[in-house]
Order: structure tokens, then C-alpha cells, then sequence
């Protein structure tokens, strides 16, 4: 996105809410990998606390969501940023 | 304590903005971790024929200990995540 | 969560936000409820009309549901007040 | 009429704030719940291959009968809810 | 829904709250359809190309989304308009 | 160019509310876009037995591919969407 055109009471104001917005996804993402991680490595309810299994399952998911989380956000960069350069102002 | 430490940083009687903010977003979060929960411990516990309207013994079991396991997957995937951080986000 | 802190601008601030997202969060289950049920229990779209069969089912599907989320809903109390209490001020 | 009755209640050019949300809760419900027709009649009735990009006439008729009965649950189980009072919602 | 007992001022607002809502809902509707057609219709990634018949999946997935959806708008109109006929001021 | 064009609408100093909401809502559907990319490629191309916390080259090889062919749905559908004209939205 191109901020440039924006002056500086503006880009003070996004600024806020883009921080805002940034702590609400990071928040949302936290909680989609514990359900996804949850409902993955978790299926057998005969006792209340995680086995070792499941719970080397949930750290390996975890780590595997965040890595390809960043490896999604590297592409999704590289393409929206070609995306912006054949369309200017359009995308 | 209303000169000392952050309690200084409201004016007496008006609002402090931020603080409302942490604890709007840590209401979000929990609701929507509970949400989740329920979402997550129903498709685990109760099985989809309704052939009757209340929970039976070995369902209000599985939901105790569902609930108690979600509880430590978002424990350790907290851990996970403070350990890995922020670093994954897209902005 | 504590509003203990907050002074009473700040909490009746709180319980306008906090009733508002009662509302919208009981909007969001209701909804929730019937596409759930709906989804269990109609599978058979020769007749517009719900079969006494198909009503059965929804009816002891949104029973369960409430007894299920109030379940979680209890679990939940308890747990969130064992991890606010062993770890003050960070759950 | 506006010296009477509930509409007493605005200053004259003003906005009653308390008015105005329930109108956009009631917009948000109707919306939520269109959203979750849509996604479930299309899971119900249309059939993922995709050879043609009409709907052929089963699925019209699929549809029709769908959305009805999603209204027929929508309504049992609002009055489900309304018996079983709103004692369900963790707040 | 009825905004006749609204004066000009909250009519103005509710139909830039409106506007707003429809923009939002339309960006959502659309990325819903994205990622339904991409899930039924893309599975091969052994190369990162649309194959033709993929593109083929896709416009008529998204073609018959759209007939779906206006399918569904005009039945839930209806039944809504019924609704609110049967119970005035309440549905 | 601060007294040409679409700049000469801003008060200087003041912020532009209309512009505001329009770049707030293409950081909306930007991280709606992504987030949607991040589920689907996940289930696509990650296998949920996590017996290790790396990415396997197969696993990502898959996601580059998958965000790409990603992105081309989003543009067929987009394109689509523009032809069809916005008359399958409700209001």
C-alpha cells in the first residue's frame, strides 16, 4: 500500500490502527493455530492431560504453522508487490 | 496510589484510552478462544444424531477433560509462540 | 479480568462496551446454533416443510447445545481462574 | 405522532444513538444469518464439480426448499431460546 | 426493516453505516467465492499455472456462486417479508 | 500537486475520513485475503500427522505453488465479478 500521498495527521492515524488491527490478528491467529493444533493432535479424551504424543504433535504443528505462515507471507509479498506493478493504483 | 505508578497517567474522572483498549482486546480474545472451545469440544464430544436433548455420562466426561486439554495446547502454544517471536506476521 | 483499577468513568464506559458484545456475542451463538443443527439434522430436500423426524432433531440439537456450552462455559470459569491466580496480572 | 410514543424520546434533528444500534444489530443479525444460508443451502445443494456454470433444476429446487427449512429451524430454535432464557452465555 | 419513524439525521447516518457494510460485506462475499472455487477446484500443484480445465472449474464455480447467491436473496427476501407480516415489530 | 487533483479535498492538517476508511478497508481485505491463503494452502499441502516441526522440501514447494495458483483464482474471480456487475448482494 502507498501511504505517500497521505499527510501527517493521516499517516498518524493509520498508524494507530494499523497497530491496533496488528495486535487483533496476531491474536486471532494465536488462537486459530491452538484449534487447529487442538483438533489435529487431540483425539483421545480417556484422561484430561496432554500425553507426551500429543503434546510433540501440538510443538511440531505450532512450528510448522508458523513456518509456512511466514513462507505464505513471503510469497504473498513478492506477487502482490508484481500484482501493484502491472496495475498501478489497482490490484 | 493515584501519584504513583500508571494510575498517574488517567486524569481524575476522564478516561484513559488505552487502557479501556487492552481490556476490550483481552475480552475479544477470550471470547473468542471460548468460541472456539465450544466450536472444537463439540465436533470432539457429541456425537451429531440428537436422538436425545441432554448430555450423557460419557459426554459431560469428555467435555471436562476436552475443555481442560484445549486449556494446555493454548498453554504451550503460547510458550511456542513467545519463544518464536513476532516474527511470522505480515503487515 | 480486573476493572478494579478503573475509575467510574472508565468502568461505566466498560459496561456499555461489555453489554453491547454480550449482545452481538449472543446474535453469533444463536445464529451459530442453527446452522449447526440445521446442518445435522436436514439432509432431505423433497419437502420444504421440516419432517417430525428432522424437528426432533433440532430441538434436542439446540437442548444439547446449551447444556454443552454452559458445561464449557463453567470448565472454562474454573480454569481461567486457576491461570489468573498462578500467574497475576498475565493468563 | 411526534410528541407521542417512543419517538419522544430524540431531540428534534438529533440522533438517538441507542436507536441506531439496534437498527445496525438487527442489520448485522439479518446479514450473519443470510451469510450462514448461502454457505449451508450451497453445501447441501450444489454439487462441487462445477461442469456448468447455471443452475440446473434440481439445484433450484434444492435451493427454494432449502432456504425454507433454514427459516423453520431459525424459528424453532429461537424459541428454544427463548424458553430456556439467556442463562447459557458466559460473560 | 423500517426507517420511517427515523428523522433526516439518522436516516443520513444509517445509510452511510449502510454503505459501509455493503462494501465490506461485497469484499468478503468476494474472497469467500476465491476460496471456495480454489478448494473444489484446485488440487494438483505440481505446477503453479491454472491448468484450462482448473480455469474452467473456477469460472463456473463462481458463475453458479453467484446464481446461488441471488437465488438465495430473493427466497430469504420472501420469507423474511412474510415473517415480519405475521409478527409486526418483531421476526 | 497539493493544490491539483484529488489532494486539494484534504484540509491541511486535518485528515480526510473518506480516504481513511478506504485504506483501512483495503488493509481488510488484504489480511482477509491472506489469512484465507494461509488456511487453504495449509490444508492443501501440509500433512496433519506432524511428525516433525520443518517444512519438508515437498511441503514447500507446495506452498509456493499454491499461493500462486491462489492468486490467479482471485484474479479470475475478480474479473468475473466485474463483468456480472454487483446485483447478487442483498441490501
Amino acid at each position: 500500500m502507498d501511504f505517500s500521498q497521505f499527510n501527517s495527521a493521516e499517516q498518524a492515524h493509520m498508524t494507530k490502527v494499523i497497530e491496533k488491527k496488528q495486535m487483533q490478528d496476531f491474536m486471532r491467529m494465536y488462537s486459530s493455530v491452538v484449534e487447529r493444533c487442538f483438533n489435529s493432535c487431540c483425539s483421545d479424551f480417556t484422561s484430561k492431560a496432554l500425553s507426551s504424543k500429543e503434546e510433540q504433535c501440538v510443538m511440531n504443528c505450532a512450528d510448522k504453522f508458523l513456518k509456512h505462515s511466514e513462507r505464505v507471507g513471503a510469497r504473498f509479498a513478492e506477487l502482490n508487490a508484481d500484482a501493484m506493478g502491472s496495475q498501478p493504483g489497482k490490484h | 496510589m493515584s501519584f504513583l505508578g500508571r494510575g498517574a497517567s488517567t486524569p481524575a474522572g476522564g478516561v484513559n484510552h488505552e487502557r479501556m483498549e487492552m481490556a476490550i482486546n483481552e475480552i475479544e480474545m477470550i471470547t473468542d478462544v471460548f468460541n472456539r472451545i465450544v466450536s472444537s469440544c463439540h465436533n470432539k464430544c457429541i456425537s451429531p444424531r440428537y436422538s436425545e436433548g441432554d448430555l450423557n455420562k460419557g459426554e459431560s466426561v469428555c467435555i471436562d477433560r476436552c475443555v481442560a486439554k484445549f486449556f494446555e495446547v493454548n498453554k504451550k502454544v503460547g510458550e511456542k509462540l513467545q519463544s518464536a517471536g513476532a516474527n511470522a506476521a505480515p503487515s
